[in-house]
């Protein structure tokens, strides 16, 4: 064991992991973070805690992230390269971990257009695989980025993000490579609605070898409604939902789409459980986290393992 | 302002707008006499300098005439001009200024009916914006280069 | 190329209104070759000065020159002649320009009459695109001819984020993702592998991150 | 004059060329000969010259009006020392023979002398009927000029109507009114005619179904074209003639007295309607309303010209024009509307229809009028069954009598672009029977040195028309000579009255001598028409004629103002002062003149290269002549026959041996090009030739482009896969080779537009329609009782052509017709060829076992040839990759580039006869560059500033030529004999580094300041 993470020990029992996420509050509502924890406590094994997600200023990761930990859960602290240079985000590491915060993501995050505050300047002073980087080098050396010393070093389980759908295909198993060989323990991946390329994406990571070398939770979204499905396909970038799947959703009537929804994660699931590679499953139900507990138990992954 | 008669500049091309005018003389259809015109090879020789140095000198409005839209004699001039021309308008407007004093027009060397109708129009919208706010510093301006 | 922009109107009218003589001088460099501060656009200026101020019942005098090239003193000193006939000088060049006209003329105001923009390299007549950070330490060499640091939005430097979508970066569909022209590129010219090598974090302290910069010939300096 | 070489030929220099007939092929002749220094006299029975053309609104296929286009060609007659322009003349009688005729010329009264003639219009404001003016409709719209740039400009007086002289007499201001003016009777040598009358249009009053003439609303489709002109009689509104109302559904009918058999019918196809007709139709919409629903009644659309089937799809296609194949029989009238119904037969089910339109249009082709034939048995030249001048079959502007050339309509029908090129071959021809061109002496400068006035302060002389009452009747001419008097530098200031009479001429001439100016000011009429002139009154005087402004006071004040006198005076004052201040500013500028390489190169040796070679050496040019195959010939090789019997093989041998033994022509084959550089008029082109790929260069001063097409070959209707499906090419030569092989045949099918009309080829290939009907006639002669079909989309048998398909129906060929989208489909089983077809008539397939299947698979451009070509010589080609001539109606055989000229089939699919007057039309328009020593480039070109260019590129990206770049020394140059003068450069130029020259910056500032400075 690298480190006292939970997600690590879940992982390494060869047991499939589960994960989801909350968003922190755009305001200082701790209740909301306890709120959205507890709904999904129960049926995951550890919660992202995301930052300033989508560029839009909210409850820092790592402060929802102490809730989080406060409440006895396993929060994942959530780090994006886009506000911090690496100074302020080896700081942050330091206290979170200092606050019993042992798992960490290491991500670009979108860019400063698409938030409440395009004006900003991205700092983007190391990119995500330097973060891992630096990370890893925080744990396994004891060393700062820049080189001097850490009176003892942060042990974080490292996270990195892996979208199997963005341009240009061929470079995203190479990319995972990256990150892999940077230091990456385990990678969430983009939401995953397209299987059969997922399926491809997942072959040539096994021939790559890389299933040996990290543990690959695959992204699950359930979709709410037709009209959210074909939002996703033409205006979020880097996603692929096939057609066949919005038909689906729109094959039923608008009330029925959101179990129709849910319906597809479960089946999705439970095909990706069978596909080799896939150690777990990343599930994102974007303000709709009272629906986790159901997707877990219809996917047969509940109850989790306790360790 | 009902004595307002505006002094009108128009860069016409030679092979149309040019030609245009003398047709509606050569028709004897009447347009105002305030259109004074500059003719030039192609309207793509237009500078916007040449439109803004007018206005600053005094004109009350400035056109810029060429062919009609893909009959340029030299391929694209006309649409090179309208380009201008909109950039001027823009400049204009920053400056608080009507962009309407300034425009674009295009034609064939047949169209005299047009240009005299062109003509009119554009002297008429003038008259509506009324005299070219600076001219009466050019007047002083002159008199003090003169004295 | 530095490439600039005609800043609006109102700002540059705000600067000069104090004054009556205005020496607005151009640069017959970079401004002049993106069409933002050369001869013409200083005629252009200087005319749609004289016409705000004109309107205003105000007769301002402006002295339009040109002078080869801002940022290097024997041009700037070319203004002496004029320069105490002028109560404020408005450039078109640079930053560069107008700061070493500042640092010859102290007694004078100095004001800029462009936004900087950046280097830029033309795309095709009238459009300018941004090619160089000039971080000071260049990596062209091994990312196939083509930038990341300023052509990519996150300056990423191991390879495309997961916002890109055919070929076009997530902040925009007109904008190019600079690691799919990396990866082509590579590709093409089969250096595929070098792809594959972590790329160390960035020493931002060439870039400016260590202060103002400077360079130095010791065999040209005097 | 030189002592002429051979004084035993009939050559002489100090002959002329007579062409009769002053319509747009007339006058391209005719200034092809004047431009290649040859003496010419034209002639035109109308009192103006121009012809139908301007009488058109717009034409095709570039659907411009285009008479700022034709109007320089017009007036450029009047510069021409070589030409003698003599309107209302006919030829009475011809003596002698080639080279040395005697033709007697009667000049009928103008009763207006045309030097005094100021076209002011009082004539006709007081006499509108006395004024001659022809053009349809209504003959007194609106200015009674037959256009705005009408040549000569003065009107003509019809004595008969007049019966007040004195009164006429007194309102000509000019004095220009000669009432005594008779018929006049010369006799002048000339060496060779062209003859280029065309053609009247037929008149359909004579038919008793179509009520033209009866039904207001039923036009001609000249008629029509007055109807939508500017100049017309409607000021350009297309209304009904019947209630002035815009029609909302006009109908065209095609082949009105075309193509019949009925009394008052031709039988030939007049090649243009099917055009003229798209055109209105296309005209209508764009110009008067989307809405407005247009009908075409055809029976073949004949759009075979070049990329004239593009222009029938963007009809059809982009325009929405409705065509139905069907030939109405009748006309009714509602005699209360004035609406029309149609009345015709539907193609696909056998009924009649009914359809009412607001007008219709009745698509009427040419006619040889009784006047012309006429004239042909006073020139002594043989007609053919026609009418039209009999031709060689391999020259068609050669006709029965030596030394007399034709073109244009009066050979056969054709539009625009075909007049053109038959014009400048017919120069071409008429000048062989002339002194080669490189025999002939130079022409002498008649102007005295020009005087050196850089150093002297601006001295300006204004000298200000009154034009009769024109000018001085508006406004006070005296206020403005006192005006203009008192303005900065100006010290001479008078009023002239006339200033274009050759007394005002000579006392301005005088003045500037005088009082030693250096500036003039003319204040007078449009500086379009009269600027030349004074132009060339200042290099009389000493003076470049740059320093010279005409200021505009008649066509844009008085005539514009003529009712508001105070207005014209206050603008008159205006206008001086912008004039006076400008010409301050103005400088002696050089005319960019360049020495010519008078040598020519002709690119491929086939019919075309070849003819053009020989045309250009019996001149003295030295030719050369490069082909890329080892042997001369090219595609005409393989042809054996062509449609009207002729043996291609003997002829082109004929051919080859005559420019083998030419001693101007160095054929080089086996030769490839390989470099370009230089510019118009020395040019350099560096070829690698033999087997050995020898690298050789060749100056030349022109260039000749002769690289043909090739045959197309696509891979349709099993082509390739049995020996019975062969192409039309393949069939002429078995005919020729093999009539035993033909013998055995009982059936022979053939498809038509094989390969073209398709979407990858979207052009007609043009030939194929005669080529299969020549084939079958052919087969048909062999053996009466052989089946032939041929199954096709439209047949485009044009001109003559036509009697060749009459014959083959009457001879029991069947014609039947197919769609694009209903192709018929070719089966090969057991070795034998059936092909399907669904018959439209029939309603049904039908099912042919055939013994030959005939392919018209028509030709392709050479896309590899034209494209090298295109990247070397810096020249456009079409989207099928045929080269891309400079104007597809007015200049067809020059290209963009300055002295680069295409003939034969790399313009675009043609027969051999039209292949051979492209090529005499090339050498012709070659030979008016290389008759000169020099080139005339003119004085306004950009020019850079070397010091302030700051080498941003921006010129060498906006100009319209590409002709600017950056030199060795870093800063752009704009070659001066390549620059166009549009002064694009100039205001795009963000370093102010470029200026056009007699356009400067600074002059058009003084101009400006001369408006607005002005008045204090």
């Amino acid at each position: 064991m690298k480190t006292e993470s939970k997600l690590e020990k879940v992982l390494t029992s060869g047991a499939l992991a589960v994960t989801s996420e909350v968003g922190p509050p755009r305001g200082a509502i701790p209740e909301k973070v306890r709120q959205k924890a507890t709904l999904i406590k129960d049926h995951v094994d550890a919660i992202n805690v995301t930052d300033n997600q989508t560029a839009m200023v909210r409850m820092s990761s790592w402060a929802a992230g102490v809730i989080i930990k406060q409440m006895g859960l396993d929060p994942i602290l959530q780090m994006v390269v886009r506000d911090r240079n690496r100074l302020a985000m080896q700081s942050d590491i330091i206290g979170a971990y200092s606050m019993g915060i042992n798992t960490m993501m290491c991500l670009s995050g979108d860019h400063v257009k698409f938030g409440d505050h395009p004006m900003a300047n991205g700092v983007f002073d190391l990119d995500s695989v330097q973060l891992v980087q630096t990370v890893k080098k925080m744990r396994d050396e004891g060393k700062f980025q820049g080189g001097a010393e850490i009176k003892t070093p942060p042990k974080m389980f490292i996270g990195a993000a892996a979208n199997p759908f963005a341009d240009p295909f061929e470079l995203r198993v190479m990319r995972l490579a990256k990150k892999v060989k940077a230091g990456a323990d385990f990678i969430q991946t983009q939401c995953i609605f397209n299987l059969d390329k997922f399926e491809k994406y997942m072959e040539m990571v096994c021939d790559r070898g890389l299933d040996q070398q990290v543990h690959l939770l695959a992204g699950i979204t359930p979709m709410k409604s037709a009209g959210m499905a074909r939002y996703m396909k033409n205006k979020v970038p880097g996603m692929d939902v096939p057609d066949e799947v919005i038909k689906r959703m729109a094959g039923v009537s608008k009330e029925e789409q959101p179990e129709e929804g849910i319906k597809i994660a479960i089946e999705s699931i439970q095909r990706l459980k069978e596909v080799k590679g896939v150690h777990g499953f990343h599930i994102m139900a974007i303000e709709w986290e009272e629906k986790v507990p159901q997707i877990v138990e219809k996917a047969g992954l509940f109850p989790r393992p306790v360790l | 302002m009902e004595n307002f008669e505006p002094e009108i500049v128009a860069f016409c091309c030679h092979y149309c707008a040019y030609t245009a005018a003398d047709m509606a003389g050569s028709k004897r259809i009447s347009y105002p006499s305030n259109v004074k015109i500059i003719r030039i090879p192609c309207t793509g020789k237009v500078d916007a300098i040449h439109i803004m140095k007018a206005l600053e000198k005094g004109a009350d409005g400035v056109y810029v005439a060429g062919c009609l839209e893909g009959d340029c004699h030299f391929k694209n001039g006309n649409t090179r001009a309208r380009h201008r021309v909109e950039y001027v308008q823009k400049y204009l407007e920053e400056l608080g200024w009507e962009p309407e004093r300034v425009a674009m027009m295009n034609m064939s060397a047949g169209m005299g009916e047009f240009f005299a109708r062109t003509a009119l129009e554009f002297t008429q919208k003038i008259k509506q914006l009324g005299p070219n706010p600076i001219k009466h510093m050019n007047i002083n301006k002159n008199q003090k280069a003169v004295s | 190329m530095i490439t600039a922009e005609q800043k609006p109107l109102n700002e540059i009218i705000a600067y000069i209104s104090p004054y009556d003589r205005i020496l607005l001088v151009g640069c017959n460099e970079c401004v002049t070759v993106c069409s933002a501060g050369g001869r013409k656009e200083v005629g252009l200026l200087a005319s749609a000065l004289n016409l705000h101020f004109l309107k205003q019942g105000r007769t301002i005098d402006i002295k339009e020159m040109t002078l080869e090239r801002q940022c290097d003193p024997e041009y700037v000193e070319e203004l002496v002649s004029e320069i105490d006939r002028a109560d404020a000088i408005l450039s078109m060049a640079c930053g560069c320009g107008v700061q070493t006209i500042a640092e010859r003329y102290k007694e004078k105001p100095v004001f800029p009459a462009v936004n900087t923009k950046f280097m830029g390299a033309s795309e095709s007549q009238g459009v300018w695109v941004e090619r160089c950070k000039g971080c000071g330490d260049c990596m062209l060499g091994i990312t196939g001819g083509i930038c990341p640091v300023a052509r990519c939005s996150k300056h990423l430097l191991n390879g495309p984020c997961g916002g890109t979508s055919n070929g076009m970066c997530e902040i925009s569909p007109d904008v190019e993702c600079a690691w799919c022209l990396i990866w082509e590129r590579l590709k093409a010219l089969g250096m595929e592998n070098r792809y594959e090598e972590i790329m160390e974090a960035k020493d931002w302290r060439p870039a400016g991150g260590g202060g103002p910069r400077k360079i130095i010939r010791e065999d040209l300096s005097l | 004059m030189q002592k002429l070489k051979n004084s035993e030929d009939n050559k002489s220099n100090d002959k002329s060329v007579l062409v009769i007939g002053g319509g747009v092929g007339g006058i391209r002749s005719a200034l092809d000969l004047a431009e290649s220094r040859r003496n010419v006299i034209l002639i035109d029975k109308s009192y103006s010259i121009g012809g139908l053309m301007t009488q058109l609104d717009r034409t095709f296929p570039t659907n411009n009006c285009d008479l700022c286009t034709i109007s320089p060609h017009l007036s450029e007659n009047t510069r021409q020392i070589h030409l003698d322009l003599k309107p209302m003349t006919q030829l009475e009688q011809l003596t002698g023979e080639t080279g040395n005729f005697k033709a007697t010329l009667v000049t009928e009264p103008r009763y207006i002398d045309m030097d005094k003639c100021t076209a002011c219009g009082e004539c006709y404001k007081h006499f509108p009927e006395a004024v001659r003016f022809t053009p349809g409709l209504d003959p007194r719209a609106p200015t009674c000029m037959r256009y705005p740039q009408a040549t000569p400009y003065a009107f003509s007086i019809d004595i008969e109507k007049i019966t007040d002289i004195t009164a006429l007499k007194k309102v000509c201001k000019a004095d220009a009114i000669i009432s005594d003016d008779t018929q006049k009777k010369i006799v002048i040598d000339v060496a060779s005619i062209v003859l280029s009358v065309g053609a009247e249009m037929f008149d359909p009053s004579v038919l008793d179904n179509f009520g033209s003439g009866q039904f207001e609303n039923v036009v001609t489709g000249l008629e029509y074209e007055r109807i939508m002109s500017a100049s017309g009689p409607f000021q350009g509104d297309l209304v009904r003639v019947s209630d002035k109302k815009r029609p909302q559904k006009v109908a065209w009918i095609q082949c009105v007295g075309s193509r019949g058999i009925n009394k008052a019918d031709v039988p030939y196809c007049s090649g243009v309607c099917c055009m003229y007709a798209l055109k209105e139709a296309m005209v209508t919409k764009e110009r008067f309303a989307e809405s407005i629903e247009t009908t075409i009644f055809y029976m073949d659309m004949r759009t075979f010209g070049k990329d004239y089937e593009l222009y029938l799809n963007r009809a059809k296609n982009d325009y929405g024009i409705r065509m139905i194949r069907s030939r109405p029989h009748s006309i009714i009238e509602n005699s209360k509307t004035k609406d029309l119904s149609i009345t015709y037969a539907v193609e696909e089910a056998a009924l009649q229809k009914t359809e009412e339109f607001d007008m219709v249009v009745l698509s009427t082709g040419f006619r040889i009028p009784e006047t012309t034939i006429d004239l042909a048995n006073r020139l002594g030249i043989e007609l053919n069954p026609h009418n039209f001048a009999k031709t060689d079959h391999f020259n068609p502007v050669v006709t029965s009598k030596p030394g007399i050339y034709v073109c244009g309509v009066v050979e056969s029908p054709k539009d625009i672009p075909e007049t053109m090129v038959q014009a400048s071959a017919a120069a071409s021809m008429a000048a062989s029977d002339l002194p080669a061109i490189m025999d002939m002496p130079e022409d002498e400068n008649t102007f005295v040195p020009e005087r050196d006035v850089s150093g002297e302060e601006p001295k300006i002389g204004v000298f200000i028309c009154d034009c009769g009452l024109d000018i001085g009747g508006v406004v006070d001419v005296d206020k403005l000579v006192e005006f203009a008097g008192t303005r900065t530098d100006v010290v001479v200031s008078q009023a002239v009255g006339y200033g274009c009479s050759s007394d005002s001429m000579a006392l301005i001439e005088a003045s500037i001598k005088t009082n030693n100016l250096n500036r003039v000011v003319i204040g007078g009429c449009s500086p379009r028409t009269h600027e030349t002139k004074f132009q060339d009154l200042m290099r009389r005087a000493g003076l470049n004629k740059y320093l010279v402004e005409i200021v505009n006071l008649r066509d844009q004040n008085t005539w514009a103002h003529m009712g508001q006198p105070k207005e014209a005076l206050d603008k008159a004052f205006k206008l001086l002062g912008i004039g006076i201040s400008g010409v301050r500013k103005s400088r002696p500028l050089m005319d960019q003149t360049l020495p010519m390489n008078q040598n020519a190169l002709v690119v491929g040796g086939g019919v075309t290269g070849m003819t053009a070679a020989l045309q250009l050496a019996g001149q003295g040019v030295k030719v050369y002549l490069v082909e890329r195959a080892p042997v001369l010939g090219g595609l005409a090789k393989s042809i054996r026959k062509t449609i009207e019997g002729d043996d291609v093989g003997p002829f082109m041998n004929q051919l080859i041996d005559d420019v083998t033994a030419h001693e101007n022509i160095q054929v080089l084959t086996r030769s490839i090009i390989v470099d370009h550089s230089g510019i118009p008029g020395r040019f350099k082109t560096g070829i690698q030739s033999g087997p050995r790929m020898n690298y050789m260069q060749l100056d030349h001063g022109v260039t000749i482009l002769a690289t043909g097409a090739l045959q197309n070959r696509p891979d349709a209707y099993g082509l390739g896969t049995h020996n019975s499906i062969v192409t039309q090419f393949d069939l002429d030569a078995l005919i020729e080779d093999d009539p035993e092989k033909i013998k055995a045949m009982n059936q022979v099918v053939m498809i038509q537009c094989v390969g073209s009309r398709e979407p990858e080829n979207p052009n007609c290939s043009r030939i194929c329609c005669q080529t299969a009907i020549k084939n079958a006639l052919r087969i048909k002669a062999i053996d009466p009782d052989i089946q032939i079909f041929i199954l096709y989309r439209d047949i485009r048998t044009y001109g003559f052509q036509e009697d060749y398909y009459r014959e083959a129906r009457n001879l029991d060929i069947k014609f039947i017709k197919f769609s694009i989208d209903n192709k018929p489909e070719v089966w090969v089983e057991n070795d034998r060829v059936s092909v399907f077809v669904d018959d439209m008539i029939l309603g049904r397939k039908i099912q042919f076992e055939t013994d030959c299947l005939a392919l018209s698979t028509g030709m392709v451009a050479d896309d590899e040839t034209t494209e090298d070509l295109s990247m070397m010589f810096h020249l456009p080609r079409t989207l099928d990759h045929y080269f891309l001539e400079d104007h597809v109606k007015l200049r067809p055989v020059d290209m963009s580039v300055r002295g680069f000229f295409i003939a034969g089939t790399t313009h675009s699919p043609k027969t051999i006869r039209e292949s051979i007057t492209q090529a005499y039309a090339a050498a012709g328009r070659a030979q008016t560059l290389l008759a000169k020593k020099e080139i005339n480039l003119g004085a306004s070109i950009a020019k850079v500033d070397g010091t302030k260019c700051a080498a941003c590129l921006i010129c060498v990206r906006a100009c319209p030529f590409s002709i600017p770049y950056i030199n060795e020394d870093g800063y752009s140059y704009i070659d001066p004999a390549k620059c166009q003068g549009c002064g694009v450069c100039a205001a795009d130029c963000p370093a102010k580094a470029i200026q056009l020259l007699a356009f400067e910056d600074d002059q058009i500032m003084a101009k400006l300041d001369g408006l607005f400075g002005g008045m204090n």
